[in-house]
This record gives C-alpha cells, structure tokens and sequence, in this order.
C-alpha cells in the first residue's frame, strides 16, 4: 500500500503527453443538465481532442440541507427526509436510518420486524439496482434495457405501494419497528414476483452481457484497481467490482442478515463491465434472500415491543386509554426520547454503505447528524479515472456508478 | 479487529500518551489532541489495519462552547471489520483548523471540502480547499448552530439571473411549513415543534422579497 | 378577432359537430398536440417523470415521448425535483434558451413551493424564477398526475390567442 | 391514355416528375420519423402516440385507425415548427448557420434522381426502369452528391460556435469520410460483374455502365446466376455495404455523432423548430436512397423474389399488356423492400447499443476497409478467371 497519494498535476500531464502537437484544450460543462448524468452532477471536462485531460466533478446543486433539518427535527420526523437521499431505494434508507437511531437508544426490534426490514430492503436493492442497470445501458445506447426494467420496476412500485402507500417515498420504517404489519397475502405476491423476476432479469441480462457492443464499450473502461477503491472509501457494487468482497450484510451483519444464506459477487478486473455484473448477480442473490426471509418470516410483534416512549402506540389504545394518548402525545411532540451518546451505523444499500452518525444530547431531536452517503464517496474517485478516457467513455463510467445525487449532495 | 474499547485505547497509548477515551455508543472512540491527529491515523492505518477512511466530519459543540469545534474521523477495517472513531477538537473557535489526512487516504479530499464548506473548519495542506456543496462565494457555513435553518438572504450564484428575476436565496418560509423542533432536554412548549421562521409569521406582514 | 373565449373554437364536448376555422383554433391545436418535453429532472420527481415514459404510463401516447436535452427544440420544461439555488440560476438559462411558444410544468411539490425542504439551499418553488403554467401535486407526483397536467396545459394551450401572439403580440408579451 | 402528357414540353415533364418524386419523398421522410417512434413503442411494448386527432376529421368513419397510427401527431409535429419560434442564437455565425439545414436537405434529395424506383413493361415486353436521370454514371453521381451531406454537419457543429455541436461535427466529419471509402469499394465488383465477361455471356450489351437501373436489369436475367440477386453472389460486398450505410446515415449503433448520451443532440444542439427538424428529414431521406441502393444493388430492385422477375409476375397474373399497372406494382414491390430495410434500420437502432469513437473508426479502418479491398480483389480474380476461360 503506498504511504502517500499525491493528488497529480493533470495540466502537467497531459502537456507531457502533447508536446509533439501544441493544441488548445476545449473546456466542456458536462451538466448540471446533461441526459446522461443522471441529475444534477455537473463534470468541468478538459477535453485533448476527443481525450478528456481533466476532470472536475462539481457537486451541490441538490444540496438540500439534510443535514441541518435533521437538526431541526425530531427523529421520527427525519424519516421521510431519508427516503429522498437515495430515492431509488427508500425503503433501504429508511431501514438504515431506523438501525442508526435504534443503536442509539439501545434498541432491539423482534425477529419479524427484523425480517420485514430485511425483504423491503433487498426488494429496495433489486428496484435501485434495475434502474441502474437500465441507466447504465441507455448510455450506452441501449433504450430498450431501460424500458424493460421500468416495468419490472413498476410491479416493485405495486408491491411498494400496496405496503406503505407510496410508491417510492415510502416512510415505512419507525424508529423501533415499522409502521404497518405486512398486509394479507402480500408475502405471496413478493414471492410471485421473485419468480416471475428471474427470467425476466435473465433476458435484460442477456441483451447486454454478451453483446459485443456492449462489452466493447464496459470492458477495460474505468478501471479501479483494488487498491484505489479502498483508498478512496468506494462502498457497494463499486467496490465489489473490483474485487474486494466487503459487503457489511456479511461482515457487519444487522438486521439479522446472518441467518441467510447468499453469495457476495465480487469482480475481478474493476472496470465498469465489473460493476455491471456484479449488480446483475446482486439482484438474483436479492432475490434468494428475499425468498428464506419469507419462508422464515417469524410472527409476532413487528415493533419493539418495550419502547414505549420511543414507538408510538396503537391506533386503537390511543382512542381507549388516556395513558397512551399522552404518551403519543409526547412522542408526537417531544420526540422519541433518546439518550445522550454518539452512535455510527452504516448498512448495505443498493449504492454502497449509508451511514448515519448520530450526536445526541438527549431528548428527541439530534444534536447532529451526518448522513454518509455511497454515492458521494463514490464519486469521489471520478477526477481519477476520468483522465485520460475518451468523452463517450465518461458516460459509461458515469453510468457503470449508478449515483443518485438526492444521496450525494444531501 | 473488534476489539473492546478498553483494549483498542490501552493498545494506542502505548504509543500516543495523550490519546484518551471517549465515550460511544457502540464503536471504539478516541479522543486525541489535534497536533497528534495525523500520526495517529497514520499509525492506525499502517500498523492497525484501519485502510478504510468511512467518514471525516464535524461536529459544532454550539455556540459558546469550547472548544466548539470536533472534527471526528471513523474509520474502518476491511480485514477485521471493526469501525473506529478518531475524534480531535479544534483549537480555534473562531477560526477552526485541522490538518488534512487526505495525503493518507485520498477518500478525505471531498469529505475534507465538506467539512470546511458547512462547517468552516479549515483543513491545512488540502490539496484543494474549496466549497464543494454550497456554490462558491456563498458567505456562511450552513451547519453552524448560529446558522438559522431558513437560511439567510445572499444574493443567487449567478448575478444575472438574480437580477432579471429578482430572486435571492432568500429566508425559507416556515409558517405552515414541517414543524422543527429542539433539541435538548427543556421543557415542553419550547421543545414543541413548531414554525420557527425568522423572517414572519401570522402577525407580521410578509416580506416583499421572498 | 381573436376573443379570449375560445370555447367555441375547441371545446372537446362538441368538437366532433361543430367545425370551427380559426386560425387559433388550428395552431393550438398544433401546439397543444405536440408538447415535447425539456426533462429537467432535478431530484426525486425525475424518476417518475421517466416512470411516466414506461410502458405503464407511456407519455409517448400524448405525443410528449420526445425528451429533448436540447432546450432549442423543446416545447415544455419539465421541472421535476428540488430547486436549488445552485441549480436555480441553470434552470433559468435554460428556461431562457427555449423557443416561444414555452411552458413550464412543476412537478411535485419542492418545484412548486420549495415542498418539505424549508432550508437554506432550496428555492422556495421554482416560480420564482420562471413563469410555472402547470403545478403538480404530490411528493413526488405519481405519473398518472404528470399526464393529468399534461392534458390540463393542453387545454391551457388551447385557449391562448396563438394567432395574435404570432402577429406581433409575442414582442408586446416579452417586452 | 396519357399522351397529352408526353405532348408537354420536355422541361416541364423533368419539372413535373422531379416534384413529383421529391414531394414523395418528403414526406416519406418526415414519416419515418413517425415510424422511428411507433417502432421503438412497439419493440418496447408501449402504445406509442395514439392520441392526437385533428377534431376537424374526428368524424370520418375508420379515421381512428390512422389516429393509432400517430398520423396525425406527425402532422401536429410538422404544424408545430412552422409556428415555432425559429431561434437564430446570438452567438452562432448567422449565414453558415442558415445555410447548415439547407445543405443537408440538398443532397439528400437531389440523389433521387438518379434512383430507378421501379420499371414497366414498354408494348416490345422490354423492362424500362423508372427514373429520372438515367445517366450512366448512376451510382458514381449519387455517392459523390450525398457525400457533399458532410458539409452540412460541419457547417452546423462549427456555425454554432457551442462545444458539445462543435465536437460532433468533428466526429462526423471523421465518420462519414472514413466510410465513404469501404462503402465505395464494396460495390465495385458488382459493377465489376456487371461490365465483366459475364455480362457479355448472359446480356450481351451491358458494358460500360454504373447505371443503377442496369444492375437491376442484370439481377432479372434468366438462367441461375441472372436471376440471382448480387447479396447472394457477393454476401460480403452487401455486408461491408450494409454497415458502412448505418455509419454513413448516422444510425445506431453507428450514431456516435449524434449520440444523446454524451453529446446532447450534436451539430443539432443548438437548432431548434423548422431547421432542426430539416436535419432529420435529410437523414431519413439519406436512410431510404441508402436503402434504395441497398436493395438495387443486391436485393434485386424491383423484383419480387430471386429467379422470379417483375416481367415473370405480371405475365403471370396477366398485367403485363398494361404498362401502368406493371409499373405501379414495381414501384411498389420497390418501396416494399425499402422501407422493410428501414425497419430494419429501426429495428437495430431499438435493439443495440452505441459504439464509442474511436471503436467506430477502428471499424471503418481496421476492418471494413480490408475486408471490402480482399473482396474487391477476390471478385476481381473471379472475373479475370471467368475472362480467360
């Protein structure tokens, strides 16, 4: 491992590289509204020709201030905000932001909310993870992936929305449980989906992952050696992809992920046809989990049980007993009450490791919160492999990253 | 190396004395002074196994404190799969600084920009310490607790546009807004949530410029 | 004369009987059937906006399938997501860049009033900076909402006085 | 039955058919726009426009077939430039920028003429091709007019003094000149063939000539090789032909030059309405004279099916006495074929990916070009064998 990263002299670079010929370098604005950076990133190119010498992603212009509502908020109240950093998978956030919260009050939710925060959470992956793929292929060129996966996707929304109401700003989980039992019959219609999905992954799969085309643009484009991922604090698909199996459901497990049985895809070269299959494989190892998480499903309560002041009560016992409509009143009010502490938890998301560390000083609302969001460490890495790449092989880099910005600029 | 807190910071004051204990909720944590911060992480990274920088950020100990400024590093083993917090307190208060680990992991760079854009803690030897989430130029550090939420009224980035169409970045309206609340323990009606806006509200007149 | 009532040149409850040449009538209609959409897809919204071009919703049935990056042939900004004040002044030169006849749609509630983003980075809607002709509830809009707006602007095309407008009426309006 | 047209005066019967054809393929063109987006709905199983109907013609019974169709949002997309703000920006060079749209749509309609689009039996039962200028330089004229659609994207990318146009421009420059060449070598031996020792066998007069219309007259021979059409006599000639007119048309997975995901709309970005949309009926009509040369050269032309000529049909079904129904269903067996190759343009456009740059350039360099040059040469010996035998 080397000891220092000297962060290079592109402009002395790629005069080197030009001395033959003294050309003017073009400066290109890449975004903030650009078809193929997926939002509001915006990449100032200096391009040699068709060769990108230079690369400066400029970051914030969804910069929302997440981080200073939080503040201002209660912890319940916070949980729609997490929906909309990585909008793609709400429900994974939301789980990821419950867990944070929880550890701090020192909180351990039952074996079914457990569960259930399992199954939304990998239905989450398999939703983020098509749209990526989808996005990824209609860089390069391929429309057509991009339509089909929206209709899967959309049957995900169906499932989304007959569990929470929404179809992707779900708000489901509570600090302490999740906000709703899972509804009749709705286990079997995941499970119909899961087996419906899988072929239908296949045939997307297949549309690209031998396509000649395809791997003449993916193969050996973006290469993150091992090294440089770790170094740059990549998480998620990125990281996998170039080969370091570190997935925190395995290695960090919460949630209960340790009682599944999955496999960890991990790539080899580190370019962006890596980061393509891994997420391909990621989704039919969702899938698996999904289905033991179901057929295990435990009953019981789907939320803490003991927490009284931090779980709302019932409906029901909020109407009937005075005791519970004062202390929904309080929670409402005042916030789950937390104690004073510092807590970090990061879980697996579709884009790499969410994580939130919570400074409390007690009481209802977080002194501070900082949300450690994948896509921005992720994206951290663009000014590297963007040099020295030709301008279409940005987009397949971009692409191959799946970033959401909601998550990146907060 | 998921060790017990008590074992991570007896094995480091082996060789950094001045590093103590920190309470947390979960992970490890440290506290240590802010001249010894870099060689720390770079003793923990080399020798420790901790290659893996997850996060450097700040923290804002409010207004009168001191030192008011934290800058906490979390750290991560890939091999053992244990987290560690490294936290230093700034100096200054008013002029918060901390040295830059970006040399050691290049991963520092933008969470480094980060920290200096909302939170003004001046990170020395950054190869490129700009803003990174607000737009360059923009005056205050958002995450400071004398920041209101609102914000305040600063001129759009782009001059232009703000002068055909008159819009600024302009105090957000909190009247009938999502209701914020306090943090702390204090009594009820000042914890209450409520629309705390700064600029108006049902009895005063709303302003022109918003 | 073009009168502000044009319920007699295009009213969808009689158009199938009575036959109405105004000038109007037919280059609203022209209009109004081809809205191609500059996707400004900022945040959130922007995922249903392209939900809304899938083969469930299928924008494409409108004719607005065509999503043009390009602000020089598009008819209609799309503003789906969260304003920034980053962003604000982009979204601005863009809208400035699109030809006239233009309209603006804001899609979801951070586009139309700053939504549940009451901070210090976030335009508080969108209409403060461009003219909105269409809001959209929701947060984010389900797709189904983006294609009522969609029929609610082209109705709102419908009864504008394009003829006057385009004979000289468009320099009084700009000016 | 139409003599009183022959009594025109010759310039105005070259005027009349010359509008008549090119008022054809305009909108023929401009409706391939349409189908470009109903195929792509179709291959993506969506509806596709469906809605839009004038409520003028609302009534007319069966009218809602054609409404499904998108008909009418065609015509609404049309209307609609007309009355759009026809956007000169400040900073573009204001006459190339003008003239940009203008040259595109020249060349691309202009090489009509020297398309033959289908054939009648005259009263000797001779097959006389349709066509306007029936030079012999044929297909010589048409490569070297629709060659001259390279200075319209240069002209537009560099008018438009704007990056993102500027860069495509010079990718299509690049693009277009590089295939020129394999494209123009793959069709050599064709006409080799056709001016070669075995035309004098089988024809007897055809020689000296890149007349399109005579290939075709070549294809609808009697005998096993003179009913064969060339793409199966030379299925590398049609090969290297077919994938250098995608690169030349710009279509995926050629269409780096107008790639959406990187460069926005290229040499296009900056047009808007009526001018921009003249870019794309100058490429749908490059897309259908592509494909009509395509089809004369090695699918037979106005032929129904291989071994079996339009003369052979319309004896068949006993039209052959009635030259204006013979030429029709030339004409249309014609345009048959040609727009089932732009399907297939749309087809492939809908179904892979994009290639980068440079992979394009390789092709065109590395590939194509020494492929087409070893089949010119093996034709080439072929023919000297079949000369010396």
């Amino acid at each position: 491992m080397p000891t220092e990263y000297a962060f290079p002299d592109n402009a002395a670079k790629t005069a080197d590289a030009s001395q033959e010929l003294v050309s003017e370098k073009m400066s290109v604005a890449m975004g903030p509204s650009h078809p193929s950076t997926h939002g509001v990133l915006r990449l100032q190119l200096e391009l040699d020709g068709e060769i990108v010498t230079k690369c400066d992603p400029i970051l914030g212009y969804l910069h929302r201030g997440d981080e200073k509502i939080a503040e201002n908020m209660t912890y319940n109240q916070f949980v729609p905000y997490t929906d909309r950093l990585d909008y793609l998978a709400p429900l994974a956030n939301n789980v990821a932001y419950a867990i944070a919260v929880e550890k701090l009050a020192n909180l351990v939710v039952p074996p079914r909310c457990q569960a259930i925060r399992v199954i939304i959470s990998e239905m989450a992956r398999i939703s983020s993870h098509l749209l990526g793929l989808g996005a990824f292929a209609m860089d390069t060129g391929a429309w057509t992936v991009f339509m089909y996966q929206f209709t899967e996707r959309e049957k995900l929304y169906k499932l989304f929305e007959e569990l929470t109401g929404a179809r992707f700003t779900t708000s489901y989980t509570r600090i302490g449980g999740v906000a709703r039992d899972l509804p009749e019959g709705w286990t079997d219609r995941v499970l119909g989906f899961c087996d419906q999905f899988l072929p239908i992954l296949d045939e997307m799969l297949e549309m690209l992952t031998r396509n000649k085309i395809f791997t003449d643009r993916t193969v050996g484009v973006g290469v993150i050696s091992k090294e440089d991922a770790i170094a740059y604090g990549l998480t998620g698909p990125n990281l996998r992809g170039s080969g370091v199996p570190l997935d925190l459901r395995k290695d960090k497990p919460y949630s209960g992920y340790e009682q599944y049985e999955f496999d960890v895809p991990v790539g080899s070269k580190g370019d962006s046809y890596d980061r393509y299959l891994c997420r391909g494989e990621e989704m039919k190892q969702s899938v698996r989990i999904i289905r033991q998480a179901i057929k295990n499903l435990p009953g019981g309560a789907w939320y803490a049980e003991d927490a009284v002041r931090i779980f709302a009560p019932r409906k029901d016992k909020v109407l009937t007993s005075m005791e519970e409509l004062i202390n929904n009143f309080m929670i409402v009010t005042e916030g789950p009450q937390m104690p004073a502490g510092e807590v970090y938890f990061e879980a697996e998301n579709p884009k790499g490791a969410l994580g939130f560390f919570v400074v409390s000083k007690g009481g209802g609302v977080p002194y501070r919160m900082k949300i450690r969001s994948p896509s921005f460490c992720n994206l951290s890495i663009l000014p590297k492999i963007c040099t020295g790449v030709l301008l279409s092989d940005v987009v397949a880099i971009l692409g191959s990253f799946d970033f959401v910005m909601g998550e990146c600029d907060r | 190396m998921s060790l017990a807190p008590a074992e991570v910071l007896s094995a480091l004051q082996g060789k950094f004395a001045q590093v103590t204990a920190r309470p947390s909720g979960d992970h490890p944590a440290v506290n240590v002074p802010m001249a010894d911060a870099v060689a720390l992480l770079r003793h923990l990274r080399d020798e420790r196994g901790f290659d893996f920088l997850v996060d450097v950020t700040g923290i804002d100990w409010d207004v009168d404190a001191s030192p008011r400024f934290s800058v906490v590093w979390h750290l991560f083993s890939t091999r053992d799969h244990g987290y560690l917090r490294v936290v230093a307190a700034c100096a200054s208060d008013t002029e918060p600084s901390a040295p830059s680990v970006a040399a050691l992991w290049p991963a520092a760079d933008w969470h480094e920009r980060e920290t200096y854009d909302l939170l003004g803690i001046r990170f020395e030897n950054h190869p490129d310490l700009r803003r990174i989430l607000m737009w360059e130029g923009y005056p205050y550090h958002p995450l400071r607790k004398d920041f209101p939420l609102a914000g305040i009224d600063v001129p759009l980035p782009d001059l232009e546009v703000g002068e055909v169409t008159r819009a600024t970045a302009a105090p957000a309206p909190m009247v009938g807004g999502p209701f914020v609340a306090s943090t702390g323990e204090m009594n009820l009606t000042e914890a209450e949530p409520r629309a705390k806006d700064e600029s108006w509200d049902e009895r005063k007149e709303k302003p022109d410029t918003l | 004369m073009v009168t502000s009532n044009t319920d007699l040149a295009y009213n969808t409850k009689i158009e199938d009987t009575l036959v109405v040449t105004k000038a109007d009538a037919v280059i609203n209609w022209l209009r109004s059937s081809s809205i191609w959409p500059m996707p400004m897809g900022l945040a959130c919204c922007g995922i249903e906006l392209m939900a809304s071009g899938n083969s469930r919703f299928d924008i494409a049935r409108f004719g607005a399938e065509v999503m043009r990056f390009s602000p020089r042939q598009s008819d209609c900004m799309i503003v789906a997501g969260t304003v920034t004040y980053k962003m604000a002044p982009h979204v601005r030169r863009i809208y400035d860049q699109m030809a006239e006849p233009k309209w603006v749609i804001a899609m979801g509630a951070c586009a139309s009033s700053g939504g549940m983003y009451r901070s210090y980075a976030t335009l508080q809607g969108v209409d403060r900076i461009i003219p909105v002709d269409v809001y959209v509830s929701g947060c984010p809009p389900r797709p189904e909402a983006l294609l009522d707006a969609l029929i609610k602007m082209q109705e709102k095309i419908r009864r504008q006085p394009a003829a006057r407008e385009l004979l000289g009426g468009a320099k009084a309006k700009s000016a | 039955m139409f003599d009183f047209y022959f009594d025109l005066p010759l310039w105005l019967r070259l005027v009349l058919q010359g509008l008549a054809v090119m008022l054809t393929l305009f909108p023929i063109a401009a409706a391939c726009s349409m189908a470009e987006r109903k195929v792509a709905a179709w291959i993506q199983d969506r509806p596709g426009p469906n809605r839009t109907l004038a409520p003028l013609l609302a009534w007319i019974p069966g009218i809602h077939f054609l409404q499904r169709l998108g008909l009418f949002q065609l015509a609404a997309d049309g209307g609609k430039f007309v009355f759009k703000e026809d956007i000169v920006p400040g900073h573009v060079n204001k006459a190339y920028f003008v003239a940009a749209p203008i040259l595109a749509v020249i060349p691309a309609l202009t090489t009509i003429v020297f398309i033959p689009f289908g054939a009648y039996l005259d009263a000797a039962g001779r097959v006389v091709p349709l066509i306007l200028a029936n030079v012999d330089v044929g297909l010589l004229a048409v490569f070297a007019i629709s060659s001259l659609s390279v200075y319209s994207v240069i002209l537009a990318g560099w008018a438009s003094n704007s990056k993102f146009p500027f860069l495509g421009a010079v990718r299509a420059s690049a693009q277009l000149i590089s295939y020129e060449l394999s494209m123009t070598l793959s069709v050599l031996p064709v006409f080799l063939w056709v001016n070669g020792p075995l035309a004098g066998e089988v024809a007897g007069s055809f020689t000296g000539t890149l007349g399109l219309g005579r290939v075709v007259e070549f294809q609808s021979q009697p005998g096993f090789f003179g009913g064969m059409w060339f793409g199966f006599l030379m299925p590398v000639s049609a090969f290297v032909f077919l994938v250098s007119l995608f690169a030349e048309t710009n279509r995926a997975p050629f269409d780096t030059v107008e790639s959406e995901a990187d460069l926005v709309n290229s040499f296009a970005s900056e047009y808007g309405a009526f001018k921009w949309s003249l870019f794309y009926v100058a490429e749908y009509c490059h897309m259908i004279v592509g494909s009509a040369v395509f089809m004369l050269l090695f699918g037979g032309g106005w032929n129904p099916l291989p071994w079996i000529t339009l003369g052979d049909l319309a004896s068949w079904i006993g039209i052959a006495h009635l030259p204006l129904v013979t030429g029709l269903l030339g004409i249309g067996i014609f345009v048959g074929k040609v727009l089932a190759m732009i399907f297939f343009f749309m087809w492939v456009r809908w179904t892979l990916p994009r290639f980068r740059y440079d992979q394009v350039m390789k092709i065109g360099w590395q590939k194509l070009l020494p492929l087409s040059i070893a089949n010119l040469v093996f034709y080439a010996l072929v023919i000297a064998w079949l000369d010396t035998r």
